[in-house]
């Protein structure tokens, strides 16, 4: 029984593993192929089946005069924004889900579950249609195609992300923690800060990550409310997708914006590991 | 100067937690509150503590109304059930967050913290990590906090409950020395528990609490030898008293098919139906007694709890001794009827081997 | 005209002859026109140069690198230089481009002074552009335009799209398939019939399917039949309409393509059509495998890659297939679109067994400027420079600029031949081929009707669902027309037949 | 604990939340009874765009129940694969951090590059996989058959989202309590019990809120399909929110997309209120 579950474990963690890394491979030797090299057939290994080139990385850097995109400043654009958002958001949502988690709201039928879901019902809504009022909302207060624009839609979408995990999190925190606090001479606000959040700090990691990641990701209302100032990574690469496809800057591009959040990755598998992630608190 | 407390009503959703709830509790006594899991002793505490906001009735302490001050200037002290303590900080830390939330000097907040950890006994742990304790010795650590505050009113919620019984009797005995000694004449000690043996013990006053009502109030001894009534001593008896419905004879009790002699303190009932109460640890095994089959033996302690079944009777008593019974075996046993109580057919006390009767 | 072509070809084979010593002072500059140095004309860099924008700001939204994208940085960059302008450039994917202004535009908004799209956005955009002002249209570069692409540029006589791009449709083949007498011989002796360049969508067919599956060029890869768009995106109808005109457009039945004007009933539903569907639907059996998921850059891939024998649409796959590195330079041909042995005739209700065929002008880069632009002036000197002479013939020497012949002069074979190293008679059939486009008095051009888009996503839904094998090409079909019904009724039959009208008198040589 | 602080920590967020977001709603609203188009401004005709939709738009319907197909598909898949993957990390094994990392990697990269990195992959001529698979001597066309396309789309949302899912499981299973775990190795419980009768239970909360939050993001599965197929074959592949794409940001008319995506909103929020039920029903057994 036991031989067989470890075979069958590490056969399926095998098999996973491959089907993971297998695009980011295709992806990696196909940033160093040329046209001909992806239309004369297919072909995987650099100098055996084709001659490598850097071009495709080139394209990353080079102006749109030399016929490249040039993601370096649109690259920390979307860091500054990505973190912005998540971090205004994960604020605003950490005190929203603390507030939902700990404190009994009741206004007519609406009680903290309605408000919980109001919160979370934000990310329904299919972005198309969103983005034509978001659009008139910012050119009203004079916000588009602004850093600051981009910021506030993006805390539309990071922050139910964020009050989700929270009060998730907040939930499996004994709310004795927080009394005891209060008991021992902190009003509401330093017991929040002082004890609560010291211990929050994996949901925070967590909630932190999924928000980077969302914001990170985001296309669609970089697209729409965005012009010219202010470009952000994912808009910046799919214009690379013209009618002919760039497949080598397309694929090299696909692993520049991997990266940094792969920094993400390693930062919270630490907590992982250290075994105290989602409240583990008795 | 005391903190007195008047009709206290709590709601939760639409149940009553507390109804209509009265206490004046004196400085430098320890009161105990016994009731049974869910019976509100939990929500009394936390409404003392500010923790909850009663939806009717007062509370007033030192002259001055006490709802009126929030939890974190009313310099009180709470210790829970779950060892509550501050995970992201070490035992020291935990014992000295109080105290640097008021502010005090470093030396004086180290000069208090190891007094106070000298008292729960856990000189050398303060660089410890609370998640490296014991369970014993985390709730040390948060009695030692709620000790270093010196509050005026100490709140303990049912602290032992959570832990093995070695340990639980073993704290229990300090405990008792730390809060009966160790406080100053300043101090009101407020005890929860469920355990009747631990209420004893205290010995202080007890509150017995059931289903949001004070029922009885009065020394750990005084509720142990007179309960008021059926709940009372079904609350404050572990195992639960016998109750068995009986009828007055000449001369005799009966209940079922057995017949005893009737005591002294019983003999001046006025009703011929009445409860007969009888403490498990005052039937006694005596060959020549009653006969009664085993339904279940169960070892405590240092005892041995028999369920026995006769007929339609059903009794539980206890043995001062660790014994092995199997299921169905036969035992004989004897009441010790001039230890056992009397209660109307509503349930009132209506005698009792240290009162009499009370008309 | 002529002598502007005259002056044009001595110009490069100067170019070709001296070309070390050819040196002005803007090809020392600017490194891009080092061919032909600055070629006089109202807007060439000597007089931009004049211009002192000096503390203004161009914005523009172009479509992404480096199809047309990157000639708007490049010239931007010149531009900037020249004039000292700010010129920021913003690129979009073709299928956004039409969204990414259109927002804006009916938000009351000009985010952009210059917007590139599609030709046949004209209609819906037309209301936010300013119209070229006369200035530039009596410019030296603008008289060069040919006649057909200020058609596609104006609406109704008022050019609103600057033309800095010419496209259609046509048939690319692979030469050296074709023309191979070994091949020729083998294809006779297994099915009867010639191997040639196919003048007829039967022939084609026909041809790519023996073609299709094996190695016929022996790379050690298997080659396939034809290239095509057949991916359910904004490109799909266009390869329909391509296919379609030969059945359809009949030169006898003037007053509609796409519907009859008179009444707006949907021509697309007739037994033209469904022919040209009927065509489709098999050719989804001489299709390199996936075929029916190509979009236009798996067409490009695929025909410039050397998969297929033939493809059709736009310029690109055969600029693809010419590029220096191409092993299949100088192996692929051009010729117009096939044509069809019966033409269907709406009016008498039959098939007029007459060989037909039309040209379809479709759509191709156009670009205006944002009425609402405080620096339209900029706009148009920037939009003029973009196709000055200099500019223009370099871009159309580099292939994947997406820059394709629209000026008379650029029907000049050397152009080809000596700048790209085409092969004389691929250069000459290519320049032929455009040309007589120009000529032809049957053309089809895009259809321009207000919601056109709800039109051609209609088309493409149901096409597609009949090359899926959800549906008869007759199904399919009568699927788009209850569609187009139900649009023109939604949008009212007095409108879109307004809209139409101006299409139909271009396509009846009235205009 | 109820003091008016509460407020102080709720209305932040939730004020924020609702100024930027409260005229965008009430706009679509408005906008759904227009007909918003590329010709026409915001003019107001009642309920039409709301009649066509329900009386004259088989589509709508037809990607409706396609989505559904496809996001309870893939979230189940992505729940099974998850629990599986988390469950086999979670304890002691060989390069755990590697593999811990290595899972989480798919959902940071960008949908809409990512999937042009899978479109290559399946392509059916240019790409990998059908390249390795003629030693099979097999072709599946896995964008271009309407059964295959979807099971494409499908691998896609997986390989994308299952991390996802990991992630939670993994930070749900390594905060259990372990005194239940305990108590099943003394009663000798055999793995497959032990997970049966300890582990699922304990995980259900957690469980049912992922599942929920996945559903709904899943139902927006619309970058996938744009690059994988554009919907096709055929319609083979649509879903809703990329047929409200199509017509909103396509062919412009935005009144009409608007009036699909608020019913949309409504039966989404309907669906997923009765999900929610079922599951915690399911799961947690009350």
């Amino acid at each position: 029984m036991g031989k067989l579950y470890t075979f069958l474990k590490y056969f399926f963690i095998t098999v996973w593993t491959v089907f993971v890394v297998a695009p980011f491979l295709w992806a990696l030797t196909t940033s160093f192929k040329d046209f001909n090299s992806v239309n004369g057939g297919v072909t995987y290994i650099p100098w055996v089946d084709f001659e490598p080139n850097l071009e495709g990385w080139r394209v990353l850097i080079k102006s749109p005069a030399q016929g490249g995109v040039d993601i370096v400043e649109p690259y920390f654009n979307s860091l500054f924004v990505t973190c912005t958002a998540s971090l205004v958001s994960i604020i605003l949502g950490t005190l929203s889900a603390y507030a939902l988690s700990r404190y009994t709201f009741k206004a007519g039928p609406i009680k903290n579950n309605d408000i919980t879901f109001f919160f979370i019902s934000q990310r329904i809504m299919p972005p198309i249609v969103l983005s034509i009022p978001f659009f008139l909302f910012l050119g009203a207060v004079n916000l588009l195609d602004s850093l600051f624009g981009l910021i506030v839609v993006y805390i539309v979408l990071l922050m139910p992300i964020a009050v989700w995990i929270m009060v998730d999190f907040f939930n499996k925190v004994p709310r004795e923690i927080d009394e005891t606090a209060l008991i021992d001479g902190c009003n509401p606000y330093q017991a929040f800060y002082k004890v609560v959040l010291p211990n929050s700090i994996p949901g925070l990691i967590v909630a932190g990550m999924f928000c980077i990641i969302f914001g990170w990701i985001d296309f669609f209302f970089a697209f729409i409310l965005t012009f010219t100032e202010v470009q952000l990574l994912p808009v910046k690469i799919v214009a690379l997708n013209s009618s002919i496809t760039p497949w080598w800057s397309l694929s090299a591009s696909a692993l520049v914006s991997v990266a940094p959040l792969i920094v993400v990755a390693f930062i919270v598998e630490r907590y992982l590991s250290k075994g105290n992630l989602s409240g583990a608190i008795k | 100067m005391n903190l007195v407390g008047e009709n206290l009503s709590y709601k939760l959703t639409e149940e009553l937690q507390l109804r209509k709830i009265s206490f004046n509790f004196e400085k430098g006594k320890l009161y105990t509150i016994l009731g049974r899991t869910l019976s509100g002793k939990t929500t009394l505490l936390k409404t003392i503590a500010g923790l909850l906001m009663p939806d009717s009735g007062s509370i007033r302490f030192e002259d001055k109304n006490f709802l009126e001050i929030p939890v974190w200037k009313r310099n009180i002290a709470m210790v829970y059930q779950q060892f509550i303590n501050y995970p992201h900080l070490n035992v020291f830390e935990n014992i000295a967050f109080p105290l640097k939330q008021r502010g005090l000097d470093p030396q004086k907040i180290n000069d208090e913290v190891f007094k106070s950890l000298k008292l729960v006994g856990l000189e050398g742990y303060e660089k410890r990590k609370i998640q490296e304790l014991s369970g014993g010795q985390q709730q040390r650590v948060s009695v030692a906090r709620s000790l270093v505050k010196n509050a005026k009113i100490l709140l303990l919620d049912e602290p032992l409950v959570n832990l093995d019984y070695k340990l639980r009797e073993q704290l229990r005995e300090e405990f008792k020395n730390i809060f009966v000694n160790g406080l100053s004449e300043e101090s009101i000690v407020i005890f929860s528990t469920t355990d009747p043996r631990e209420a004893m013990e205290l010995n202080g006053e007890v509150i017995v609490l059931d289903e949001g009502r004070v029922l009885q109030v009065g020394a750990a001894k005084e509720i142990f030898e007179n309960p008021k009534d059926l709940k009372v001593a079904a609350i404050s008896n572990d195992p639960p008293m016998n109750i068995l419905k009986a009828d007055l004879g000449s001369n005799k009790i009966k209940f079922e098919d057995i017949e005893i002699d009737i005591p002294d303190h019983l003999s001046k009932l006025k009703d011929k139906h009445f409860n007969f109460g009888i403490r498990a640890s005052d039937i006694e095994l005596n060959d020549n007694g009653f006969e009664f089959e085993v339904e279940l033996a169960e070892i405590s302690g240092s005892e041995t709890l028999l369920h026995l079944t006769r007929g339609n009777l059903k009794i539980i008593t206890s043995i001062e001794e660790v014994m092995d019974f199997k299921i169905r075996d036969k035992v004989k046993i004897n009441f010790k009827s001039n230890r056992a109580y009397a209660f109307d057919e509503v349930g009132n006390l209506a005698s009792s081997p240290f009162r009499g009767s009370n008309v | 005209m002529k002598i502007i072509k005259t002056c044009l070809s001595a110009m490069i084979s100067g170019v070709l002859i001296f070309s070390p010593a050819f040196a002005d002072k803007w090809s020392d500059q600017f490194p891009h026109i080092k061919a032909t140095g600055d070629i006089s004309g109202d807007c060439s860099y000597e007089k931009i140069s004049k211009k002192n924008y000096k503390g203004k700001t161009l914005k523009i939204n172009t479509h992404a690198v480096p199809v047309i994208g990157q000639p708007t940085a490049l010239h931007a960059e010149q531009f900037s230089k020249l004039t000292g302008a700010t010129v920021d450039v913003t690129h979009t994917p073709a299928g956004d481009l039409y969204a990414k202004a259109m927002v804006p535009f009916k938000a009351g908004q000009s985010p952009y002074d210059i917007v590139f799209g599609f030709s046949n956005f004209i209609n819906d955009w037309r209301q936010y552009l300013a119209p070229v002002p006369k200035k530039y249209m009596n410019t030296k570069e603008m008289k060069d335009v040919t006649k057909s692409h200020v058609g596609v540029s104006s609406w109704d006589g008022t050019m609103y799209q600057y033309p800095v791009d010419g496209d259609r449709h046509y048939l690319k083949y692979r030469k050296d398939v074709i023309d191979n007498p070994e091949m020729q011989k083998k294809y006779k002796a297994d099915t009867g019939k010639e191997l040639k360049v196919p003048t007829t969508w039967k022939e084609y067919g026909e041809m790519a399917k023996y073609f299709n599956g094996w190695d016929w060029d022996g790379d050690g890869e298997k080659e396939y039949g034809s290239a095509e768009v057949m991916k359910k995106d904004d490109l799909m109808f266009a390869a329909f309409f391509s296919r379609s005109v030969a059945y359809a457009k009949n030169p006898r039945t003037p007053g509609g393509f796409f519907f009859d004007l008179e009444t707006m009933k949907p021509n697309i539903n007739n037994p033209g059509f469904v022919e040209a569907l009927t065509d489709w639907v098999e050719a989804t059996k001489y299709v390199p495998p996936g075929g029916i998921n190509f979009g236009l850059g798996d067409e490009i891939g695929s025909f410039g890659g050397g998969q297929t024998l033939f493809s059709f649409s736009w310029d690109d796959a055969f600029i693809a297939a010419m590029q220096d590195d191409s092993p299949i330079k100088n192996k692929v041909g051009t010729a117009p679109l096939p044509g069809a042995d019966k033409v269907w005739n709406r009016v008498s209700g039959k098939w007029d067994n007459k060989y037909n065929q039309a040209p379809y002008i479709v759509w191709g880069w156009a670009v205006g400027v944002a009425k609402k632009s405080k620096v339209q002036e900029m706009a148009f000197d920037y939009l003029c420079f973009f196709s000055n002479g200099a500019n223009h013939q370099a871009d159309l020497a580099i292939g994947n600029f997406g820059v394709n012949p629209f000026k008379n002069s650029d029907f000049d074979p050397n152009l080809y031949i000596d700048t790209m190293g085409w092969d004389a008679d691929i250069a000459k059939s290519y320049t032929k081929t455009l040309k007589d486009m120009e000529k032809s008095k049957n053309r089809v051009f895009p259809l321009r009707v207000r919601g056109v888009f709800e039109f051609t996503s209609a088309v493409a839904t149901g096409t597609s669902k009949a090359l899926a094998g959800q549906l008869s090409p007759q199904e399919a079909l009568d699927e788009v027309a209850k569609e187009w019904e139900a649009i023109v009724k939604r949008v009212g039959k007095s409108a879109v037949q307004e809209d139409y009208a101006v299409g139909v008198k271009m396509e009846d040589n009235k205009l | 604990m109820n003091f008016k602080h509460k407020y102080v920590f709720l209305f932040p967020g939730l004020f924020v939340l609702i100024g930027i977001l409260i005229f965008p709603i009430i706009f679509v609203v408005r906008l759904s009874l227009s007909g918003w188009n590329s010709y026409n401004g915001l003019n107001f005709i009642g309920l039409e765009n709301y009649v066509r939709l329900f009386t004259d738009d088989p589509r709508f319907w037809e990607s409706f129940i396609r989505l559904s197909f496809l996001s309870v598909t893939t979230v189940t898949l992505q729940y099974v694969i998850g629990f599986a993957l988390a469950h086999m990390v979670w304890k002691e094994i060989k390069f755990q951090r590697f593999f811990r990392v290595l899972f989480l990697i798919p959902m940071m990269t960008t949908p809409v590059i990512m999937t042009v990195i899978w479109r290559t992959f399946f392509h059916e001529s240019l790409g990998p996989v059908n390249d390795l698979l003629q030693i099979f001597d097999v072709a599946p066309k896995w964008l271009t058959d309407p059964t295959l396309a979807k099971i494409t789309v499908i691998i896609v949302e997986v390989w994308q989202w299952t991390p996802f899912m990991f992630l939670l499981l993994l930070a749900g299973l390594l905060s259990l309590p372990k005194e239940p775990f305990l108590a099943a190795a003394i009663d000798g419980a055999s793995p497959i019990r032990k997970f049966i009768y300890v582990t699922f239970p304990l995980m259900a909360p957690i469980s049912i809120g992922a599942i929920i939050i996945r559903l709904i993001e899943a139902s927006k599965i619309m970058d996938t399909v744009y690059v994988l197929t554009s919907g096709g074959p055929g319609t083979s592949t649509e879903t809703s929110s990329f047929y409200i794409f199509i017509k909103g940001l396509r062919e412009f008319q935005m009144g009409y997309a608007a009036s699909m995506s608020f019913t949309y909103l409504i039966i989404m929020i309907i669906s997923l209120t009765v999900i929610a039920k079922v599951l915690t029903k399911l799961l947690l057994k009350e």
